[in-house]
């Protein structure tokens, strides 16, 4: 890997997580208002997935979905604007914070129902194998989805069809306040695929360049006809569920050893039981983004007065997407009804068609 | 022109757009090797092959979801639900999905999806494979509901449905498929959403949809023996709903029957009789009256079953009881 | 008597049955140790165990069905779906199991199964987030539904619920739960389909439920000052419905308006136009009217989602049209 | 195994296809209606297990489940009149062949949605785990079922909270028209299980002896609190899907092949690609039960003329049931209203409950 792409990697990482910390800061204020998910924590298995992604690859995503969308290439302006609710959204504020959806970026969108995102991409996928074209789609999803039956009965027909998906399990270890232990029988999500013969790993989600490294490799794969492959991605997030949640059902230490990136949290966590209160989601100390700065500085590729350069670009463009949500128009009724109706040709279906 | 089966008008429907587009694809349970329960598929996995009709494992709401996916990257995908029933393990694909897709992107992703399925009560298929769904898909804004009763809108709808780039129910009826009736390729087609008046009549209107279409012109027949002259409109769409057409034959007639195999409470029948009553109060002699299903899970036994969904003499005595009771006090 | 929120006071049912009867269990995501996402079940898991108190994996079919199973061995299950939205995963289980045994077995198997979900519109959740299911629900013989609109009856019919040999759903809204009323705790209960008189007036009769109550009330206050005195029936249950209440009242003020917060289109409301109209035709002065919601997916931006739900002043508005219009031809 | 139990379970299985074959008459004569869908050929699977069920089991199951009400007890009268659809059925008329309830029984009914026997089993099982009883519920469903999201939930939950179930897969490998290859990613079934932690196991279901002795061996397991467990039985339908297919979709000498117990049928069938006519469908040669019934005679425990007189006492039973069907009355409107009435209790829903 080079130092452009590493440095390309840092600074979406940086964009994240000042773009979810901005979107906090307007549900806070109640310029955004709905379910608010924030993806702080898991930055690097966004960056490091699609950052392995062509321009040609689907994404497909849930309502934790606003850094994939940013990744991606939509910009923070029309993503932001789409939160605000404003017509300058990239769903034109219909959808909102859990639909972003760009037709132009491949990307799929964002979607709320948990277990939908497994039919979306087999459907993708399936249009591209028939196309046989050397396309991936990539789906992500939570360790809570894959109890849904939509995760099975998608896994089968892919399997089934060799179709051309990448799986993405970001495993942050919480369905919002479930333990995995506590809904799921197997721990290990990347073995849930060997009930479909799909190539699965387990990789650390903590680490970008492993998260790049495996991706990459998969989605040639992928591409290449081989059908799905699995990626189970060890994460954490540091806020809790959504901006509604306070996340108390979490210990202290627990947020504490992933925002250290602590090899020995889950050791810790065995041994701790008490539930703190919200106040445990104080400020982020070291963690995947940190880590990844300290790499890339100890490997030579980077130093702090880039990062700190790095740091006030991406500020910037944040502070930007918010002025310019806040300052865009709202969409009216007509607006609304034109979006509805922009499909719906009944002209057409009055044709004969001999 | 022919004369076909319903079965064999759909199936002709198929394979004319799958040979006209490419981008037409057929996924379902046994639509392919097996040529479909119903037959509506039969010969084209021979044609088109497999990528293009593609037998399924069974997993409705992952396959019909599929069907989702798939549109979204612009193919035109015909997903068969094996029955209605099985519909309702698909129902957050075709509700949560392909009807708010197109919306919530803002209108970026259109939804050229159609969903055929077979609904209706056939004969002894017990409580769990006799559902009508047609009030559950109505109230879902961003749904189109065509529900033909003869083989040449089957042959018609089927195709438009193809062509529509909203996602678009073809609710068929099991026990249509084997009626017959001509059906011209080469027609010009009325629009899918139009209904048309089977029959005028200048005493009452009757107002029906798929295999009761059937029966109300049954009825018909025989009122007109008795000197009742009927109207009897083919609904066609369920959703929209031609008004207009159903207005003006209320406002001639000013008796109205609807009449629906679905359950009488909070069934089609019910929007239909809401709206009428709006629309065209005060040409009304009497109220609205409904010939429906019975509010019971659909028993086994045959004759049961028979009497829990209208019958061609309900229609008839309620035809009768509408123009003969005396009018009340207003 | 005291003063409780809504949730508090469905909080309260649960205790008091979880305490008198053990086979009294309930389940769900998050119930247990988060407490419900929308409080009713806090505490409880501390109280009963977590074989009382389930958490359950996002697997909505198979829990609610887990639902059916164990009310067939005759425990009291009380499943909550997290929201309604996702209850279109559970509706095979609903509807083609918990709706149907009891009659498909000839008896043998009551369904002492209750169903909560809060639904309904509340802020900003987006299209996905905002399904009103009640038609798809009452069109089901063999299910009965309450939709309590105040601490008290949320209180009650939740407890009646659970006391039912019927698979009974419980239809909470979001909007709602933070919402406060005094509840008597001791008092006797009305039965849970029984409509209830919330105020009377000479001049319409308004019938609404859940949240909608809430409105028609303000409207009708707003009303009062015009002169204009309107009836408001909070239904309380949509399945069965309370006709008698509703007609009598109809049958006094000759003017019904209905409002409701699902999709006008084949909503819950068109069966009461329906049936009103066949059983007050002579008495109405007007036809029915609905106040209802757009037929749309739910819009994100704020102010389009508030525009696309019945306001207060769309009542108002509705109410004085229908008393201030001339009556046409009739 | 001693003699009688011997003797049983063979009396089961030629009650079995003698009920089955009468059905498929009653069919063809106008007597039944609706779909029916029989048994023959895999009557091992449900004598094998059934035997090893005590009272106190619960049984869960399909659509063609006519064998497994036989065998849990249910009089052939009972379930032949349902079959008739009249009022002395076990399900009053109201059900139908897809749907046999007996409550007394704990036969928890036939389900006729694929799929839906996993959640029922499910809540059963919670039941009596809730409840700390030594039952266990047997959950009876096809190759086709194991698609449906159901089967994936519920084994989940079953696993995970221990519940005391045993899965038995009727592998006959269609689903309908479908072979099992083409409609799953991963055709050896128990497979499945292995994504979920549940033991699991595949047995030769034409074997009635092996089947026992696995579900013996299983559910002496589920009751004792070890948790799920799973069998996958291999097995054949000798006739269509249901009496409304012809199974055109078979080859011929697949048929014969399981037929005679042809341990090459597999073999034969990788090669056979001709789609025979229905035809194919004629008499019954050597299968489960005429090897069960060599096997009997060869260790002693029977003779010939035993077996006769076991084949004649089935035909009588079964003729009389049918006779007993066809004389009994149809249920009347009345009967449906007080059987859907039968647990309204409005009153109840009256009281205050202080
Ligand atoms: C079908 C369905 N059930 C429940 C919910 C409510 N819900 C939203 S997110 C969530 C947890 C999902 O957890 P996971 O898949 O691990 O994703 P994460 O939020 O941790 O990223 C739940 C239960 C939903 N949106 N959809
Ligand atoms: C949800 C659902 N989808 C489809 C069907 C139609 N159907 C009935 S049986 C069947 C095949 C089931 O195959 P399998 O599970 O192997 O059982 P078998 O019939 O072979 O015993 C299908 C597709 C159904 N009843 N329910
Ligand atoms: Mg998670
Ligand atoms: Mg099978």
């Amino acid at each position: 890997m080079d130092r452009l792409q590493m440095r390309a990697m840092l600074r979406d990482m940086l964009r994240a997580r000042a773009f979810e910390e901005a979107a906090a800061q307007g549900y806070a204020q109640g310029q955004i208002a709905g379910f608010l998910h924030l993806y702080p924590g898991e930055e690097a298995v966004a960056v490091g997935v699609l950052h392995a992604a062509e321009p040609g690859d689907y994404v497909v995503s849930t309502y934790r979905e606003h850094v994939h969308a940013l990744v991606r290439g939509i910009p923070a302006q029309e993503i932001m604007a789409e939160l605000h609710g404003k017509i300058t959204g990239v769903s034109k504020g219909m959808g909102g914070s859990m639909h972003l959806f760009d037709a132009s970026r491949r990307f799929l969108g964002g979607y709320a129902i948990v277990g939908e995102t497994f039919p979306i991409a087999l459907g993708a996928a399936y249009a591209v194998a028939y196309r046989r074209l050397p396309e991936a789609v990539i789906c992500f999803f939570g360790d809570g989805a894959v109890n849904q039956g939509t995760f099975h009965e998608s896994l089968n027909m892919a399997a089934l069809w060799k179709l051309p998906i990448l799986f993405v399990c970001e495993n942050n270890h919480y369905q919002i306040g479930t333990e995995i232990h506590r809904h799921s029988a197997i721990t290990e999500v990347y073995k849930r695929a060997c009930g479909y013969g799909i190539p699965a790993e387990k990789v650390d989600g903590m680490d970008v360049l492993a998260v790049h490294a495996a991706a990459r490799k998969a989605l040639e794969r992928v591409r290449s006809g081989d059908g799905p492959q699995f990626l189970e991605l060890e994460t954490y997030r540091y806020r809790g569920h959504s901006m509604a949640d306070p996340a108390s059902y979490r210990p202290n230490v627990e947020l504490n050893a992933y925002q250290a990136n602590d090899p020995i949290a889950a050791a810790i966590h065995e041994a701790e039981s008490a539930y703190p209160s919200a106040d445990a989601m104080a400020a982020v100390g070291a963690d995947c983004i940190s880590h990844f700065c300290d790499h890339c500085c100890q490997e030579g590729h980077l130093d702090k007065a880039e990062i700190t350069r790095l740091r006030q670009e991406v500020q910037a463009e944040v502070d930007d997407a918010v002025r310019f949500a806040q300052q865009s128009a709202e969409p009216d009724m007509q607006d609304a009804w034109s979006v509805f109706h922009h499909n719906r040709r009944y002209e057409v279906l009055m044709e004969t068609a001999p | 022109m022919s004369d076909l089966f319903y079965w064999q008008s759909l199936n002709r429907a198929m394979d004319a757009e799958m040979a006209a587009d490419e981008t037409v694809i057929t996924l379902g349970e046994d639509v392919g090797l097996y040529g479909g329960t119903y037959r509506v598929t039969e010969g084209l996995m021979a044609k088109y092959g497999e990528w293009r009709v593609r037998d399924t494992p069974i997993s409705e709401n992952s396959f019909t979801g599929l069907g989702v996916g798939a549109a979204m990257l612009g193919l035109r995908p015909v997903v068969e639900i094996m029955t209605i029933n099985f519909a309702l393990f698909a129902i957050d694909a075709i509700i949560n999905m392909a009807a708010k897709i197109p919306f919530m992107s803002g209108g970026q992703f259109p939804m050229p999806l159609t969903i055929r399925m077979p609904g209706g009560i056939a004969r002894q298929l017990g409580a769990q494979h006799s559902q009508r769904l047609e009030h559950t898909l109505m109230n879902v804004p961003g749904l189109r509901i065509a529900v033909p009763a003869t083989p040449q809108d089957a042959y018609w709808q089927l195709r438009q449905a193809i062509h529509s780039d909203d996602a678009l129910i073809v609710l068929e009826h099991e026990l249509l498929y084997f009626s017959k009736g001509d059906v011209n390729e080469k027609a010009v087609a009325p629009p899918i959403h139009q209904a048309l008046l089977r029959r005028s009549g200048r005493d009452v209107t009757c107002i029906a949809y798929s295999r009761m279409v059937i029966l109300a012109l049954e009825a018909a027949e025989f009122l007109a023996k008795e000197g009742i002259e009927m109207t009897v409109i083919d609904l066609r769409s369920l959703a929209p709903i031609d008004w207009d057409t159903c207005v003006q034959s209320v406002q001639q007639t000013h008796h109205c029957l609807i009449v629906e195999e679905d359950c009488r409470f909070a069934g089609a029948g019910a929007e239909l009789s809401a709206t009428l009553q709006e629309r065209c109060f005060y040409f009304l002699d009497r109220p609205i009256q409904r010939v429906a299903g019975l509010d019971i899970p659909t028993p086994f036994n045959g004759k049961l079953e028979a009497a829990s969904i209208p019958r061609t003499e309900d229609i008839i005595s309620a035809v009768r009881q509408m123009l003969g009771t005396p009018g009340g006090q207003s």
